[in-house]
């Protein structure tokens, strides 16, 4: 089942200006990602797990999310010291794994990690319906917030008419396996949620020109930017441009 | 009964969808200004069709429409005729397309002109008169199907339409909520017409009936003509009504 | 199909972003407001049908879905698949901000691809047109994993095997997908043509 | 009435979503072979909840499942269990996801293990059973509601099951299908456990009522202890049966 596990909670971050959590998160992940020195990178991670602290987010399901990215990371790991040209670390029979090699993944680990744990703090921690407020404020285009506000209001509907589908299809017997029968059994239920998605989106949009709608979209969420929004701004100001320094200062 | 009293008044309507099968053929309907008209007809007899007809969804192939008095000849006539005329649709889901309450009944209003704020107000207190008060907040998708089938009907209440339309208003509700749904509908000074499959709901809502077949509608009797049999019920412990 | 964040280059993310917010506008003006709730409701769709996984052998794998989501949308596929990666990012982790770019590109480009090759083969009899959709399902899977290879080649030499090892991996989905395309185009032929824009 | 003619028998049943609160609390329920039972409840008091409990579906948080005398344990006890309960769902939309007709009745018997031939023989003599010949190639997603439901109670019919469980089976139907409905299920022999908001259609096809409340089943009566009052009726030349 889909649902927004941390997005309702109270912590100083979920009370902070959705507007600045959304800049924040964009800032602090583009300057981690473009990282290519140790220093820098542990100190991205520690401001991740800071954030992550201050949203008092329960610490088992962040892990269990982590596992994801670090799924593709691993498979990094198990491709890259052993091909990268340089010198040698680790002999483990014909393969030989490169110290450029292992150090590249580290860094590309720590990256991964505080990027998501970030992204997580600041921005899973806000219903997507205020994301899309936040977008709106942040001047994005209006069709590409609607766009995502439909999205969002109807994948719940139909996750919910997949789970269904699936269930009737289990509760006749059904059981997946590697064959045509169950490729098709999928494509008919995949082709029958889009007729669906079709038929409904022809009915919500004729409930929406009942309703006036003549292709203006207009917004009702106002943000305020609190005393606590500009002392956490600062704060972060500082650690983005401390992370920075770390990254481009010249080594002494 | 001149005709600026009819709110509704189709002329010879005739409809097909494109792969065949005509579903109106004929039909001729009036509604008069302050009547509750309850509308009855088999599934697939085309009452879902009639209704998007008169709120100018979908154009007849043949006949003309009036509502207040107006023929409707272009999508922007009927653009007018939407504030005056509210639908409720079948399936709540359908009309329910924002994120959350409160936005979703200040969309008519804010389409209708009114500012922020005062969509915002509006919005409120129609919450308030449905008894929703401290639903703005809820998000649609995770409302029970009562709930938002009152959500729902305030969506077009706040935009204070004359007439109220409404698809099949208590399939599939409980009792209490039928009960609640009827003692809205009845402090409401609107014209009303409403489709149901349910004869109770539409004896204590409207004053009269029709009927659809055949591609038509005619007129099946006043409440004043009801007349009362025997049913079977189940007794038991489970709570019933008897009217 | 996604690159997580923290691999890939700065000029490879900048590219990508550019190439994407591209793709986005033409998508956008495409879509007038009144097709606003169809993108919507199909994008989710497309991200509901996307977290379905399917047996393979012993393991399993989700669908991807691009082909049929380019012949559906054509250069809507855009923002709509931009969008569903952004839902992806925050309802579960996958894929964050600054690799977005760059996924959209993986996941949209083959999609209007698509759309532009195998349209007119999906109009045809019955042969041809089965013929063609498995070709997109497969066609749009191999384009999007040969864009995340080139990707990560242009990040550094060093992800060449990295690069290989991903499109190997992913030849098996890609028969799947054509495989779920070719019966879910035969569904929509039957059940809704309008759909695939071939009346 | 020993163990063994108990099919269903469902023993301090719990269950909450996990989004709170408690949905089914110490719930027990028991049915005899050859049973027609109906439950009545409000709405967001379990019913579908259970049926699909029963269904293996949802997994209780507390409580035993014994179908057919077996304690049900795990996934692999329900899929046996399933070849002999078949639910009708609440809403034929969410039962029928193949192209056609055909095809939706044959995927039961494709799963039980039948050959194409032989799962397309059975499909039609399943329809043909239902009066729904000629059916086999129209495309499920077009049929009206009326019938999609015949359809749906037809792909569970096909697997030929012991007990057959329904979801509200009539709502939003008009009476001509409600009574094909009422007739095609009086001639069944199967056990059956109906749900309904509508009394009439279950005094018309089941022997005993339950009543759903708080969590729990309660018995609510015989059929012999129906009893009968006045209701309110629209008249006119609205088709209507009197019972
Ligand atoms: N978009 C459509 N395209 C083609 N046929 C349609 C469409 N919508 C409805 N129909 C058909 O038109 C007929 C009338 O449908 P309509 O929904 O108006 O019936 P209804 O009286 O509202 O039925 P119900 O009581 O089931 O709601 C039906 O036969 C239906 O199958
Ligand atoms: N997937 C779900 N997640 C969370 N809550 C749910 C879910 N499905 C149902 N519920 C809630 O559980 C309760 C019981 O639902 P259920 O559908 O079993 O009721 P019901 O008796 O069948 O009602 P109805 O007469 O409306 O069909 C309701 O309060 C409902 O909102
Ligand atoms: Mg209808
Ligand atoms: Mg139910």
């Amino acid at each position: 089942m889909l649902s927004e596990t941390f997005a309702f909670g109270d912590s100083p971050i979920h009370r902070l200006d959705p507007r600045l959590r959304v800049v924040l998160a964009g800032l602090f992940s583009i300057l981690t990602a473009i990282l290519n020195r140790f220093p820098a990178a542990f100190f991205a991670v520690f401001l991740a797990l800071v954030l992550i602290g201050a949203s008092r987010l329960p610490v088992r399901q962040v892990l269990s999310r982590l596992a994801v990215v670090n799924g593709l990371v691993l498979f990094i790991w198990l491709v890259l010291p052993w091909t990268f040209e340089g010198t040698p670390a680790v002999e483990i029979g014909p393969l030989v794994g490169s110290w450029e090699g292992i150090r590249l993944c580290a860094l590309i680990t720590l990256k991964s990690n505080a990027i998501i744990l970030a992204l997580i703090a600041l921005v899973a921690t806000m219903p997507v319906a205020t994301l899309g407020y936040a977008l709106h404020h942040l001047r994005l285009p209006d069709k590409l917030v609607y766009l995502l506000l439909m999205t969002y209001r109807y994948i719940f509907v139909i996750e919910t008419e997949y789970q269904q589908l699936a269930r009737a299809a289990r509760i006749r017997c059904f059981k997946p396996g590697t064959n045509l029968h169950t490729y098709k059994t999928y494509a008919y239920m995949v082709g029958m949620l889009f007729v669906r998605a079709s038929a409904r989106a022809q009915r919500v949009h004729q409930a929406m020109v009942c309703r006036g709608f003549s292709g203006k979209f207009y917004c009702l969420h106002e943000f305020a930017f609190k005393s606590s929004d500009w002392a956490w701004s600062s704060a972060m100001g500082i650690s983005l441009i401390v992370l920075g320094g770390l990254e481009w200062a010249p080594i002494v | 009964m001149g005709a600026d009293r009819l709110v509704i008044d189709l002329e010879n309507i005739s409809f097909a969808y494109p792969d065949g099968r005509d579903v109106l053929s004929g039909l001729s309907f009036k509604l008069d200004k302050g009547a509750r008209a309850g509308l009855i007809g088999p599934n697939g007899s085309g009452k879902t069709t009639l209704l998007h007809m008169i709120m100018g969804l979908i154009p007849p192939s043949e006949g003309a429409i009036r509502l207040f008095g107006r023929e409707m000849r272009s999508e922007k006539d009927f653009h007018e005729s939407r504030k005056n005329i509210g639908l409720v649709f079948q399936n709540p889901d359908d009309q329910l397309f924002s994120p959350t309450v409160l936005e979703d009944v200040a969309f008519g209003p804010l389409n209708l002109g009114a500012g922020p704020e005062e969509a915002r107000d509006i919005a409120l207190k129609t919450l308030k008169d449905l008894h929703l008060t401290g639903f703005e907040d809820r998000i649609s998708y995770r409302l029970s199907g009562g709930e938002k089938k009152l959500v729902a009907l305030a969506t077009v209440l706040a935009m204070d339409p004359a007439v109220l339309v409404m698809d099949e208003p208590t399939t599939g509700l409980d009792e209490k909520t039928n009960d609640r749904i009827v003692s809205i509908l009845n402090t409401l000074d609107k014209t009303l017409l409403i489709v149901s499959h349910e004869y109770n709901f539409l004896a204590r809502t409207t004053n009269d009936f029709y009927g659809m077949r055949d591609g038509r509608i005619f007129y099946a009797g006043e409440s004043a003509t009801l007349h009362t049999h025997y049913h079977a019920h189940a007794a038991g412990e489970v709570p019933h009504k008897h009217i | 199909m996604h690159i997580s964040e923290g691999v890939l280059s700065a000029p490879v993310l900048a590219g990508g972003a550019a190439f994407a917010v591209a793709g986005i506008a033409v998508g956008l003006k495409k879509l007038d407001n009144d097709r606003i709730p169809q993108a919507g409701i199909l994008a989710a769709a497309f991200f509901v049908a996307s977290l379905v996984h399917v047996p393979i052998g012993p393991s399993s794998a989700h669908l991807i879905l691009n082909g049929i989501v380019g012949l559906l949308l054509g250069w809507a596929a855009f923002p709509v698949i931009a969008v569903a990666l952004v839902l992806q990012a925050i309802l579960f982790q996958f894929g964050g901000i600054t690799s977005l770019g760059v996924n959209t590109i993986i996941m949209a480009g083959p999609a209007v691809l698509g759309y532009y090759l195998f349209t007119p083969f999906i109009a045809r009899s019955h042969t041809t047109a089965m013929a063609g959709a498995f070709a997109c399902g497969f066609t749009a899977v191999l384009v999007s994993a040969l864009i995340a290879a080139a990707a990560l080649m242009l990040t550094g030499e060093a992800f060449l095997e990295v690069s290989v090892a991903l499109v190997a991996a992913h030849i098996v989905v890609m028969i799947i997908e054509g495989i779920i395309t070719m019966f879910c185009v035969a569904f929509l032929k039957k059940v809704q043509p309008s759909m695939l824009q071939i009346g």
